[in-house]
């Protein structure tokens, strides 16, 4: 019921309104990084909005054509530092499908249970980020204090916490041990409880499902137009993800739901990404459970990364939605052409449209509830 | 599946650039070819001329596509640039992709901005990238690059920035 | 113990001074340990023992701060409107009874006079808000005066309401009036006003609408008004604006505590004063920080709709209602 | 554009050490109010990039900041002291950063949080157009934690150095490491 | 009209159970780990910056200054120099400059070691005043102070 701003159009030029432009970042509390919007305001009614972006643009696909393929591996996980695995993921992938290397399972696998445990990790981070911006600020907490166990997790395995470089081409750069696995499973027991919590504490809660049910709908066609994927999608009620659509790496093998609800607002979004978490957390138990011995690295890899020419197209479902690579390759040793397409820069840009008309409160709520790592909207 | 591969072929393939009275162009039909999704991660392939991305891109909503992304690649050597469009399908699993080469002296093409609003940002992306102009864009001032920025810095002859400090 | 009058003025100035300064210092510090239990870690702990000389650090740096009034800020209003935010609360103290005899002002129409200087709060905010010129803050500023007085209208409806069986508005006399037991609090004298526990509800929520606190924060709207009304002031102005709300609870806490808690009774029947009435005190300032870092923030017309079309209307209600019991009775 | 950033360029070479100078100290008084600025260091939201996460993993329950009283997280310049640039700056985000340090006020602290912040870190190769090389070009750092990202416990020992530099001594222990 | 009262009803419920939850919290212990005064424990695969090696036979540094980490280093961190000593085949490393302030602590360096002279420190705490610390890190320096520890 939240009263929608009679848009432009509506009303009669007879009345003259008095509008003022907000100015809402690079730095300001809600934008999660240097995001800036600019606001035409007519009170507190959002009339027209414009994302300013490119405050956090490093040049990625530059040093993509700088650098040999080896090099270039420390950078996938820094465009969306979030969700580092599932771009560490889509780069390793691209090359092994231009070289045509065979993958071995158990390295797979791994890539499949640290991309989920990572994709949680994302998604709480969103979570306790996105009730900041609602005003509550113990979610936050919460959410890292679990969040915390996970990098515990990683931090074993990759020997760091945020961006792991721990692909590589043709498997991984090291196994995992019996630890991990059991700490893994301890994790996933854990988080199963703490979603409980997590929905008596926040979903059930009347403040915040005033606040964002009905809010900032987002149609299914308008996602199209603009390309959205991941949540932002699944949440306008169409059932695309990457991982069930385009299956890679051995996702055909694990049972989950694509979580996806109709309604196309905050809440939906939210719900998705909820449902998420413990559709994730089953992948995990299942892949523990069928995690194959072997090897983690394949034997066929040649020293020197010489893909043969040619155009190569690698996607995967990151924590924000489709992540792709685009590899051009002129068989050197250095990528001829590395396009990123990232999920937040589409996710991104629908925001103009579908903030029209919303209070100011409510397009922020808006904004929390796509996600967007600003990074990886500027790469 | 095939089935609307198929479809999509046949509606490609009638897309052909009308030979004009006034220059010696002659008609250029769309060069449409299937890949190996395996390989290469797409299922059609369509090579067309600048004149008709508009068209192109009219095909791929028709057939429910979304937009995934835009990007240009430099081809110094042939003295072209390469615009790539990108459709892939929330339904199915399907990923079309349209190319089109443009002159590298003064490249320029049409804006499919009006058929997927998305592509407006792409497209401006791709001109602070390439320096491609989108003909009928509404907007054409860098994005990522700082408002008054004149470089391109994915051309393949782009150096360095003058830049006081270094 | 009844002290001539100069002396009294004297007394409370100090005792009032030093209560809000030291409340306001240390509910800051309250406010931080609490929140950190609430989330899991132990707060401020390497200043001094416990954190306790945290408030003390804070006052020293803010004091250090510089002071700059902006060329494009209301230069007069700028400075004004610290000053103004906190003599309010001050004034309130003067009439509520902490205990006994321990009160600054026996006075016959206590109740209105918190009412009166408590709406000065929101002009103080206003005028910050407006000298300080900055979009946000004039914003900030028009949401804390729609929401004011939105709120002053069901809290004085529930005030009105009590009033009728209390019959009197000397705060003391009030009080008196709750003796002898838990029971005879007006919070469960529901024999006498079946309504009671909602007026007190009704109570609450406007206390802290009009003190500005989560979930109706919408003065100081961090995740979207910067820092809202306070955008602009730094240092000591911006200090000020911050011990002015926790005295603001301090006084809310207080009233609620005289109307509907007993005041400075004792619910066990020991030692009643001042004691008791600090431990009501303190723990209705606790439930508001509970409140506070537990829920997310309402939506501003949605805090309006529930003024306007619940709590109003409720208000009215058990106003007419009380009215008719009265009379029936 | 050019022009703008030789005179941010000027202003940072010219400016450096943060405090005012004032003509009268008083010792006593004067070391009472590092004190206080030490243990009050209130830091202004902005994250940058990957190593804002950081940051915020600092803040929250496992590494707690707010034991040095370092939590209150100001959203306005106004009222912050110590500026935490965490993550890579650009030359476009160059002149809102710039305005953002001027808006603080004196006294006021920078921490250079993490590679970028520092030099630019793994972005810089010869030719980069859009990374600042470290943020000491556009205005003086007081700390430098280095790190990619750097760890939580890192950013609380960069504030536990900050505040030794503003008060003198250092209170708590050094962490042995290997 | 029962619809909207029972809504009501579970709103109320619903903040309550939020308080609640936050009260059972409010009573368990902190998970923080106090810093300064105790340390959490890295994983053995902590990647710190890069320290040079030590051979445990000959308790000389391991590296022979072939420059794959040099070539590899995607930040261009890493300078080293070598020189041989007389009588002897191999070459041993004189200077081995890092920079840390530029290193995105990949690993790559590590891993194409041939001789496995390179590892991660578990140097997490870093922080100094001056930049020129980690500017030019001497790690044939710090391996001397390494050992007189």
């Amino acid at each position: 019921m939240s009263p929608g701003h009679p848009t432009d159009s509506s009303v009669s030029a007879a009345a003259p309104r008095e509008t003022f432009v907000l100015n809402v970042g690079p730095q300001h509390p809600a934008t999660h990084g240097v995001l800036r919007l600019k606001l035409t305001m007519d009170g507190e009614y959002v009339l027209h909005a414009e994302p300013v972006i490119g405050y956090a643009h490093r040049m990625h696909e530059k040093m993509g054509e700088n650098r040999t393929y080896v090099q270039f591996l420390p950078n996938p996980s820094r465009i969306d530092y979030l969700s580092a695995m599932h771009y560490m993921h889509a780069y390793v992938c691209v090359v092994e499908r231009a070289l045509g290397i065979e993958v071995p399972p158990r390295a797979e696998y791994i890539r499949v249970i640290t991309s989920e445990l990572n994709r949680i990790a994302s998604h709480l981070v969103w979570f306790g980020a996105f009730l900041l911006d609602l005003g509550a600020f113990t979610p936050l907490l919460y959410a890292f204090d679990d969040r915390e166990k996970i990098l515990d997790l990683l931090e074993a395995v990759t020997g760091s916490r945020l961006t792991y470089c721990y692909y590589r081409f043709g498997g991984l750069c090291n196994d995992v041990d019996e630890q991990f696995i059991e700490g893994t499973r301890a994790f996933v027991k854990h988080m199963r409880g703490r979603l409980g919590m997590y929905h008596k504490l926040v979903t059930e809660n009347l403040i915040l499902r005033k606040r964002l049910e009905g809010i900032g709908v987002i149609s299914a066609e308008l996602c199209r137009k603009y390309g959205a994927t991941g949540p932002v999608l699944r949440g306008s009620g169409v059932p695309c993800d990457v991982r069930k659509l385009e299956p890679y790496s051995v996702y055909p093998e694990f049972e989950f739901d694509v979580p996806h609800f109709a309604e196309g607002d905050c809440m939906a979004r939210y719900k998705v990404r909820m449902e998420e978490i413990a559709q994730s957390l089953r992948i995990i138990e299942q892949a523990i459970a069928k995690l194959p011995p072997g090897p983690v690295m394949a034997e066929k890899v040649p020293r020197v990364i010489k893909p043969p020419p040619g155009d190569y197209y690698f996607a995967v479902e990151a924590a924000r939605g489709r992540f792709a690579i685009r590899l051009v390759s002129d068989g050197t040793e250095v990528p001829y052409r590395l396009k990123l397409r990232t999920p937040s820069f589409s996710n991104l840009a629908l925001f103009g449209e579908a903030a029209r008309g919303l209070l100011m409160q409510d397009a922020l709520a808006l904004l929390g509830s796509l996600d967007l790592v600003i990074p990886d909207v500027d790469r | 599946m095939n089935e609307l591969i198929e479809q999509l072929k046949s509606a490609y393939a009638v897309l052909v650039v009308p030979a004009r009275a006034d220059t010696q162009a002659a008609a250029v039909p769309a060069v449409v070819q299937p890949t190996d999704p395996e390989r290469r991660g797409c299922h059609l392939e369509v090579t067309v001329t600048p004149a008709v991305v508009v068209d192109a891109a009219q095909v791929a909503n028709r057939f429910g596509f979304a937009i995934d992304t835009i990007t240009g690649i430099d081809w110094p050597e042939a003295g072209q640039m390469e615009v790539v469009y990108d459709f892939f399908h929330p339904q199915h699993r399907l990923h079309l992709v349209v190319r089109t080469r443009v002159p590298r002296d003064a490249p320029a093409l049409p804006t499919i901005q009006d058929v997927f609003p998305g592509a407006n940002w792409h497209e401006r992306e791709t001109h602070d990238f390439f320096g491609i102009k989108f003909i009928g864009h509404p907007d054409l001032t860098p994005l990522l690059l700082p408002e008054d920025a004149d470089y391109h810095p994915l051309r393949k002859d782009f150096t360095n920035v003058s830049r006081s400090s270094n | 113990m009844i002290l001539p009058e100069p002396y009294r003025l004297i007394a409370y100035l100090v005792g009032a001074l030093a209560f809000v300064g030291l409340n306001a210092a240390y509910l800051v510090w309250l406010e931080r340990k609490v929140a950190a239990r609430f989330q899991r870690r132990p707060g401020p702990t390497e200043v001094g023992p416990a954190g306790l000389l945290q408030p003390i650090a804070d006052g020293l740096k803010l004091l250090g701060k510089q002071f700059v009034v902006w060329p494009h800020a209301d230069r007069v209003l700028f400075r004004l409107a610290p000053a103004f935010v906190l003599a309010p609360a001050l004034m309130c103290l003067a009439v509520i009874p902490f205990g006994h005899a321990l009160c600054a002002r026996d006075f016959n129409l206590g109740l209105l006079l918190v009412f009166a200087f408590g709406s000065v709060n929101v002009l103080a905010i206003l005028l910050g808000g407006w000298a300080s010129r900055n979009k946000y803050s004039v914003i900030a500023a028009a949401r804390v005066v729609s929401q004011n007085v939105a709120y002053e209208i069901p809290m004085l409806l529930v005030v009105t309401t009590l009033l009728l069986t209390a019959g009197t508005m000397n705060l003391r006399e009030l009080v008196q009036q709750q003796a002898g037991g838990v029971w005879n609090w007006n919070l469960v004298k529901v024999w006498v006003n079946p309504l009671m526990p909602v007026l007190f509800l009704i109570f609450y929520v406007c206390m802290l609408a009009e003190t500005n606190r989560a979930p109706f924060d919408m003065a100081e709207a961090e995740s979207e008004l910067v820092a809202g009304a306070f955008t602009e002031y730094a240092g000591m102005g911006f200090g000020l604006f911050f011990m002015a709300e926790y005295a603001n609870i301090v006084v809310g806490a207080s009233v609620a505590t005289v109307l509907f808690l007993g005041g400075w009774h004792s619910p066990v029947g020991v030692m009643p004063g001042t004691f008791w009435f600090l431990v009501k005190l303190y723990a209705l300032v606790f439930s508001v920080m509970w409140v506070r870092w537990t829920f997310p923030r309402t939506q501003f017309y949605r805090l309006l709709n529930l003024s306007w079309k619940l709590l109003i209307p409720a208000g009215l209600g058990a106003l007419l209602f009380t009215a008719l019991i009265l009379k029936l009775r | 554009m050019a022009e703008q950033q030789a005179k941010w360029l000027s202003c940072a070479e010219g400016g450096a050490g943060s405090e005012p100078g004032s003509l009268v100290r008083f010792a006593r008084l004067e070391q009472l109010l590092d004190w206080g600025r030490a243990n009050s260091l209130w830091p202004l939201t902005l994250g940058l990039a990957c190593c804002a996460i950081e940051m915020m993993a600092a803040g929250a329950a496992r590494f707690d900041l707010a034991r040095f009283g370092a939590e209150v997280f100001r959203p306005s310049p106004r009222q912050a002291d110590v500026m935490i640039v965490a993550g890579t700056v650009n030359w476009k985000m160059a002149g809102p950063i710039k305005t953002l340090y001027d808006q603080m006020l004196e006294p006021k602290w920078v921490i250079a949080f993490g590679n970028c912040a520092i030099s630019g870190g793994p972005f810089v190769f010869p030719g980069q157009y859009a990374v600042v090389e470290g943020v000491d070009k556009l205005f003086p750092v007081d700390v430098h934690v280095p790190g990619c990202p750097p760890r939580p416990e890192a950013l609380i020992e960069g504030i536990l150095e900050l505040e030794q530099k503003i008060t003198g001594t250092r209170r708590w222990p050094r962490v042995k490491t290997a | 009209m029962v619809a909207a009262i029972k809504e009501f009803c579970l709103g109320l419920h619903s903040l309550a159970t939020g308080l609640a939850v936050t009260l059972e919290q409010f009573f368990r212990r902190p998970v923080t780990v106090h810093y300064p005064w105790e340390v959490l424990e890295l994983p053995a695969r902590y990647r710190g910056h890069i320290v040079l090696v030590r051979d445990e036979q000959t308790g000389r540094l391991r590296c022979i200054a072939c420059k794959m980490c040099e070539r590899i280093c995607p930040s261009d961190c890493i300078v080293v120099e070598g020189a041989k000593l007389p009588g002897e085949s191999r070459k041993s490393v004189t200077e081995f400059k890092l920079d840390f302030t530029k290193c995105s602590l990949c690993g790559l360096c590590v891993e194409v070691c041939p001789v496995d002279a390179l590892a991660f420190s578990k140097r997490y705490n870093l922080a100094s005043t001056r930049k020129a610390d980690y500017e030019s890190m001497d790690l044939c320096e710090l391996a001397k102070a390494g050992d007189a520890k």
